[in-house]
């Protein structure tokens, strides 16, 4: 089981890595607030040990998991629309 | 079937109107030919490499044109000559015929065919006989090589350790055929070059030479289906020359070639406008044989006005006669070759032709061109 | 199908939607609708995780809804000029979320022995408490709460090292039987916290971008590791895929910045070294991909041609390059030194020919005061005319020639074959500046192979 | 760790060594070392296979010299010019050896009910035994054993569609018990492996190149599918990997032929349509890609420029693309109408200022007479220069006029912006002809685009 | 277990499709016949089927497909060798 | 200190010694001008634009001669005007000292310091003040125009209708600073071009142009450390004149440069080489002022010879006034700039310095340059 999780990290990795390889530099911040929004996927983590409820305490640091990661998720998202689209009218490119 | 060519009379045509290597193509069509003794002397190509191409060498013309079924010439020949040639001869030259109706009747009545080269149609499949673009397009060329001999400084932009040498600023007016040739040589040499036309098509073929491309805003302009430009209206004329002053004005080199198919050329360029110029800029007039765009020109000649030189030259062409001869030889032997019918070795005038039509001017004793029988 | 199978066939759909938003991110004309696309798997992730049997969802709702007010609002709320700190704190927050998530996990499943259960644990806590907190250094050295620029103390470096090895060594102690050494734990998870602010304090407020985007590389591998953790396909996939692409990014930024990650990370550490054995300093030489992205992030570039481009025949791809500059949003001039080449405006011949517009030549004169301001001066095969020597150096038979003056612009790139001297056969001191980069080859291929570059990313 | 995650790990690097291997395999300068960064890592695949415990080695050692030597002489004695038949081959051989371990699997494990194993097995079966006798059936083709031509038979296509749903729903029925129907099994890979034959048999010889790729996206799809029946990752991975890139392969074979997947997996049937709509035929347009493809592997081409080059000034380009086509191994030439453009000389001029050899100027003469040995006419913007109208049509207004006939290379590309007439206003046939291919565009555009195109590649 | 595998399948195709994009036309047939060998991996299944030795039925079949999938192997890894080696001297290439 | 320039005597110099803007930058310097009245005549500029730019006009020489401390000429001044001069002064021209003894003569006695243009040392740092290069690069240009303006052909190739018109092929022979810029001026128009030098480093400076490299092989050739190109041997002179004659015979237009620092230009194209040249064909010799380097060819002149023209013209920069006057100024004005300390207000004529050492031909009443002193 780990091993085969293993597997899927090193395909996800190598794919990472050639997914992406020239990118114009306006682009550059918008890239990455999009890629930090995609590191939120942590939200299911969260909603998971948020959920199960074993302990009060658990249950707290996973609602708060949850609360920070949607932030993550849904702000970053966001952003990433709207730096994107001051590019489409103001931007240098038409 | 006999082709003579007789040297030319005038004393300012360089151009012979054939080269060897015609004669060689139009002995492979199965055609004696004759040429007069001294043809190419100012072209300069020898008697000798005539007659090693395959032509026969005669001193007298008067032989030539009584025998010849068919006569090829730069400038048409006069009514005495015409005399000469035998009815149902075909002589093909250019011609001017609005300009010398005597000519065109001693042509009727001796039953001679008479081609006009400038009235071949304008039109795709007529271009390997269009005369007038080959000859323009040499023209254009030449201006731009006269003017760079004549200034007094060089044509492109050198910086160099003796400061920045700014390049020549030409200005071309009319961008037909000839004036797109002296865009694109003037290009060549380097000059920042502007240009100007009344048909705004000629927008797109200016810029894709690299020039910019001036706009007056004339109203209305049209052009005929032929593709000459239509005569503007004095109002019109009036309107262009106020802008063309301050283009002028900033003009090293002015080229002009504007005119409009079957009258005087307009005059875009007046002495007020000259006057604006800068010492030493040069003027050429391309139109000065249909009476010239520039206000004071001499046909013929180079004056001097306000330290502003005024190229008036005739005959512009003739000064690459090489080359010029050469393209016009190939117009002449394309002309006739779609006169000939080779399969039966005769000559068919059929005046139904898109192109035959167009360009004959008396056939069988009759002035017979549409042009000429409306005016 | 069960449940069971249906999340996890939707987890694998939502990642194959990750990747295609990363890879449209990353082109101007794809980016928007690609960030929408990997909103779009995020959204099918979340819904997924929802369908779990026996999750409270009370709570979780809750968490939810107030996070996403909040993100909103700063996302829309937050001025323009501001959006980098804030994906700064984005970013923090993703890392402290897995690190809760992981800690969470720990708490509850108490492993006995070592295992991948509790090294994965040791990881998240690790990465994610340095994600958290460095995220939050770079946002108020962003918003100017702290000084932006490198805050530096004494020994710096050694009190890193400790701290670095303290956490290191505690965390194999912890990991022999982590569930006994819950205090050793938390532990780390504060050194890891103090770790990520000592790392970034000393790095200055323009290298903030790099070291954000070095950051959410890492809260990305935070994520992966949190699935290690939890045993979590979506998490594992979308963390590496962040982590990898993230990492790529972080270079390719510090090459359009011409600094090495290591030159961004330790800048601020020691003195800055300066040579002093004449013009034998240091040549740094570059590749045309790192040329590619100091070009392409340039606003203004100022060509130098030579005789060198000349006997390359390079005008035609020189002119290809500088219009592609141009439409790349730069201002282009062309500087031609009178003297350049070897006759009287030999370079004028050849870019008229390769139809450069004559008002993009300009002289020394026009350039040298704004020299400044020149982002990028290129210097295609000329030598003599930008020899530094002949302004700086009285002995040099090139002293008081007037010269284009390209070692004052912010970068300069000399491409040509070596480090030989040009037809006045003087040594050049202009290739051992410390803003100067050799790119050597000839000067067409160099050319050429920048413009593939230009082309190849469009 | 355990001899099972020492091989697991074994097979992770394998698979990474597969992924730079089919990396490096599709640039020239690395494809070499690609190939031997691939087989090591099938090295190290079979010999961490062969450490799995309980293996008796007599009998798999014994297959594998013996398949070794063979493989071997195979490949080191065949003629230069066999490879292809000798590459569908081995294909074939790696399809039969997938469907014998899904059979060898089904054989033992006797699965009652439906899943996901028998489900791969028949997957398995039927790709494997269509890879089989597909890949045999093309490598009769190449090697002329049987004709190369298409062989045609009345209702093929019933009979295929007949063959494939019988296949299916036997398929359907076994799935239901697997372990219950070994004759349909068996029968399932008849049926299969007769399809094999009857798919690949009506396609032409010339196409096989195409085919035998198809089938080795196949054969990958095959083992990947052993993989889910005897759930082993590499498998998967490495069939998955092979599978998608094969498909991506085909695609670019295919393009580069100028013709679709379909056009050669089913070009062999019905009859070549033809229009008799005058010009109102079918207008084929083709993208910069494509166009690509086309090119990169054409030997010689000409190039046409007319007034649509001047306008659009794209001479620069046009030079260029001309220089990359002869660095990839071409023969390029200029054909210059007399009347092209807009005045005596206009192509000329532009030519010659963009440096393009006055040596590769030619003229209609020159090349009307080998226009059928040119692979690609390039039409830049001309048109009434290349109507065939007036050559053929003795009603046309240009009929008469002398031509560049690249309506009768093998292909001809025709840049323009829309279907408009040029300067003459006459239609022109040309576009509708079924060799050319429309590049709709601006030609400066167009051609910097087939310019990156190339660029990008190198 | 199946739904893991099946994760691997996927970016394993995904990481396929991005692996090659521009492929320069005399590659194109030592890239097929490399990545052919490549599909020889079925030799691992072949191992396992043959060596487990359950029936003499499925070690028959299992040598059989060691055999033929070894020459697929190794075949296609030589003769790709050899094409490739051709380029490097008479190739059109430098 | 008084700067004069006065008018040029000699009735083939067109050029002035300085343009208005020289004038005006001077004047920046402080400088008191004096122009004589007629100085831009025949460049053209008008005395006016001097006035304006700050000029004092004088009409007698003699005046300006009296007061001058430093005096501008593009041709030296002759030995009535040196006798004019104060002594001290400083004249500044073209000299050519080694042919005209008694002209040194006349300033040492007249304790004149003199410098001579053509001897100012061909390094990077003097290439501001180096009018031989300026004003040779100008000569290349105009010898083409020239050329395109008199041959009976146009240069470039053209497609047309009328047949292809071929190229003209120029031959230029020596590619220094002339040769390279006739090189890409021909280039510029369209020419097949093909050079030819002795020294093999040109070869990479002719393929920078698009041009082609003759290449003739002849054992063992310098230059001296100058750039100069150092004389051939009689053997190596006659080897190249064999080579040379294939080459001649394909060329419609050939431009021989070749110069030997302080020598007879060697004759390269012999009259047999000429015979070997189509009639129509164009010969421009830019070395025809120091000898030549066409055999026949007559200085100052135009002549006809088999159908082939030799153009043996002087001053061809003199053919371009306003930029030949304009590099040439700047030239002037950089060599004073670089004698003249702006802050002390005074000349300095330092002889170990490496460019005034060299061109200084008389100082203090000496001959002081190292060249004239040895031989
Ligand atoms: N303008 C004139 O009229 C004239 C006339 C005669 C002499 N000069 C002299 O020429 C010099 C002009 O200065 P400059 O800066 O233009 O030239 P430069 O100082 O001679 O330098 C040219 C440089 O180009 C490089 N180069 C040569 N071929 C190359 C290629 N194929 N690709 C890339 N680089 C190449 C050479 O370096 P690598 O070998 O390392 O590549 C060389 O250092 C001055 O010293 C001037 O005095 C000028
Ligand atoms: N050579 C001469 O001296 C001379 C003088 C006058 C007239 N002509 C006439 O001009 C014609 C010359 O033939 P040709 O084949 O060169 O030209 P053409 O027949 O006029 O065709 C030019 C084509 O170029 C296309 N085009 C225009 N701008 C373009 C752009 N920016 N990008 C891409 N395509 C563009 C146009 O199609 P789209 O609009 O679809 O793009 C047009 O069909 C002949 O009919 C000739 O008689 C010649
Ligand atoms: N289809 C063919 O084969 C063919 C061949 C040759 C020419 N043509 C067409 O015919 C056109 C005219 O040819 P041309 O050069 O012999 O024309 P032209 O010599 O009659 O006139 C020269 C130019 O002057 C311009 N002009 C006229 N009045 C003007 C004014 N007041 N101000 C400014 N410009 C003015 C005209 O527009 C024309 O462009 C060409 O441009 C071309 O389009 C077609
Ligand atoms: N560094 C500088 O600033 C600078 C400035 C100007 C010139 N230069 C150098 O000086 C060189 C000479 O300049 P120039 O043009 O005044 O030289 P030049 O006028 O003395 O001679 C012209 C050319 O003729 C060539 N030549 C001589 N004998 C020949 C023969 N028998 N056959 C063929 N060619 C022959 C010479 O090699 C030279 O290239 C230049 O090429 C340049 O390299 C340097």
């Amino acid at each position: 089981m780990m091993v085969m999780l293993l597997f899927i990290f090193v395909l996800a990795m190598f794919l990472g890595f050639e997914l992406i390889s020239k990118v114009p530099s306006q682009l550059h911040t918008p890239l990455m607030s999009g890629s930090n929004a995609i590191s939120g996927i942590t939200i299911v983590g969260a909603i998971i040990a948020a959920g199960r409820g074993d302990t009060v305490f658990t249950v707290i640091l996973g609602v708060l998991a949850v609360f920070l990661a949607t932030i993550n998720v849904v702000g970053g998202y966001v952003v990433t629309d709207r730096m994107l689209g001051m590019f489409r009218h103001g931007g240098r490119r038409k | 079937m006999k082709l003579f060519i007789p040297r030319e009379t005038d004393p300012d045509e360089t151009r012979a109107a054939v080269l060897p290597q015609h004669v060689r193509q139009l002995k492979d069509w199965g055609w004696e030919i004759q040429i007069e003794s001294g043809l190419g002397e100012r072209v300069p190509v020898p008697d000798s490499a005539y007659e090693e191409a395959g032509a026969a060498l005669i001193s007298h013309r008067r032989e030539g044109y009584a025998s010849a079924d068919v006569i090829f010439r730069v400038r048409v020949s006069d009514k005495e000559e015409v005399a000469l040639m035998k009815p149902g001869a075909l002589h093909i030259s250019f011609f001017d015929p609005f300009r010398q109706p005597d000519l065109v009747d001693s042509f009727a009545q001796a039953r001679v065919t008479a081609i006009s080269m400038e009235l071949i149609p304008r039109i795709t499949v007529a271009q390997k006989m269009d005369a007038l673009s080959s000859q323009a397009s040499l023209a254009g060329y030449v201006a731009v090589i006269l003017a760079a001999e004549r200034i007094n400084r060089v044509f492109p932009m050198m910086m160099t350790p003796a400061g920045t040498l700014a390049a020549v600023r030409v200005l071309v007016i009319g961008a037909g055929v000839a004036g797109l040739q002296a865009i694109a040589t003037a290009r060549r040499l380097g000059a920042r070059v502007e240009a100007y036309d009344v048909r705004p098509e000629v927008e797109e073929q200016v810029k894709s030479l690299g020039a910019r491309f001036l706009k007056i805003d004339l109203g209305q302009v049209g052009s005929t289906p032929d593709g000459y430009a239509k005569q503007l209206t004095e109002e019109q004329l009036q309107r262009q020359r106020e802008a063309m002053k301050r283009f002028c004005s900033h003009a090293d080199v002015l080229i002009t070639t504007a005119q409009v198919f079957g009258r005087r050329a307009p005059l875009i360029v007046t002495e007020e406008m000259l006057l604006a110029m800068r010492p030493g800029s040069i003027v050429v007039d391309l139109a000065v044989e249909s009476g010239g765009n520039v206000e004071g020109i001499r046909p013929g000649s180079e004056v001097e006005k306000n330290g502003v030189l005024l190229l008036g030259l005739r005959n512009l062409p003739g000064r690459v006669p090489y080359h010029a001869s050469q393209v016009y030889g190939s117009n002449l032997s394309a002309m006739l070759g779609h006169l000939y019918d080779r399969e039966k070795g005769h000559l068919r005038i059929d005046l139904q032709d898109q192109i035959t039509g167009r360009c004959v001017v008396t056939h069988g004793g009759q002035v017979v061109n549409p042009l000429l029988k409306e005016g | 199908m069960n449940n069971r199978v249906i999340i996890e066939l939707t987890y694998i759909t939502a990642a194959v939607l990750f990747c295609f938003g990363i890879k449209m991110l990353s082109s101007p004309k794809t980016a928007r609708k690609g960030n929408l696309v990997s909103a779009f798997g995020m959204l099918l992730a979340v819904v997924a995780t929802l369908l779990y049997k026996g999750l409270d969802l009370r709570w979780i709702v809750a968490g939810m809804a107030l996070g996403a007010v909040t993100g909103v609002l700063a996302a829309r709320l937050v001025q323009m000029t501001a959006m980098p700190q804030m994906v700064a704190v984005f970013n923090g927050f993703g890392g402290a979320a897995s690190l809760l998530v992981a800690w969470s996990e720990y708490h509850i499943r108490q492993p006995e022995r070592i295992g991948l259960m509790p090294i994965a644990v040791a990881a998240t806590v690790i990465i994610g408490a340095v994600t958290f907190t460095g995220s939050m250094i770079a946002y108020a050295k962003l918003a100017e709460r702290i000084p932006g620029r490198p805050i530096l103390f004494p020994h710096q470096h050694l009190v890193n090292a400790v701290l670095g090895i303290t956490a290191l060594g505690c965390t194999v102690i912890f990991l022999m039987s982590p569930a006994a050494h819950y205090g050793l734990f938390l532990f780390v998870m504060l050194i890891a916290l103090v770790l990520g602010i000592l790392l970034v304090i000393p790095i200055g407020g323009a290298d903030m971008p790099v070291v954000i985007c070095l950051l959410n590389s890492y809260s990305g591998l935070a994520a992966a590791a949190a699935g290690f953790v939890i045993l979590n396909n979506v998490l594992i996939v979308s963390g590496a895929l962040v982590g990898a692409s993230g990492i790529i990014l972080t270079r390719i930024m510090c090459k359009a910045m011409n600094r090495s990650l290591a030159n961004v990370l330790f800048g601020g550490f020691g003195a800055v070294r300066r040579g002093k054995e004449g013009y034998r300093g240091e040549v740094k030489s570059l590749s045309v991909e790192d040329a590619y992205y100091l070009l392409e992030a340039a606003r203004s570039v100022i060509f130098v041609p030579g005789y060198g481009m000349a006997a390359a025949q390079a005008q035609h791809v020189v002119r290809e390059l500088g219009e592609l500059l141009e439409s790349n949003g730069a201002e282009v001039k062309y500087c031609i030194h009178p003297i350049a080449g070897r006759m009287p405006g030999h370079m004028n011949v050849l870019l008229a020919e390769a139809n450069v517009p004559y008002e993009q030549l300009v002289e020394p004169e026009d350039v040298n005061p704004i020299m400044d301001t020149v982002d990028v001066a290129v210097v295609i095969g000329a030598n003599d005319v930008v020899n530094p020597a002949a302004r700086d150096e009285p002995g040099s038979p090139l002293y008081g020639m007037p010269i284009i003056e390209v070692d004052r612009a912010r970068t300069c790139i000399v491409i040509k074959r070596s480090l030989n001297p040009g037809f006045a056969g003087v040594d050049n001191p202009l290739f051992f500046k410390p803003n100067t980069r050799m790119l050597f080859g000839d000067a067409k291929e160099v050319v050429s192979a920048l413009v593939a570059e230009f082309k190849e990313a469009a």
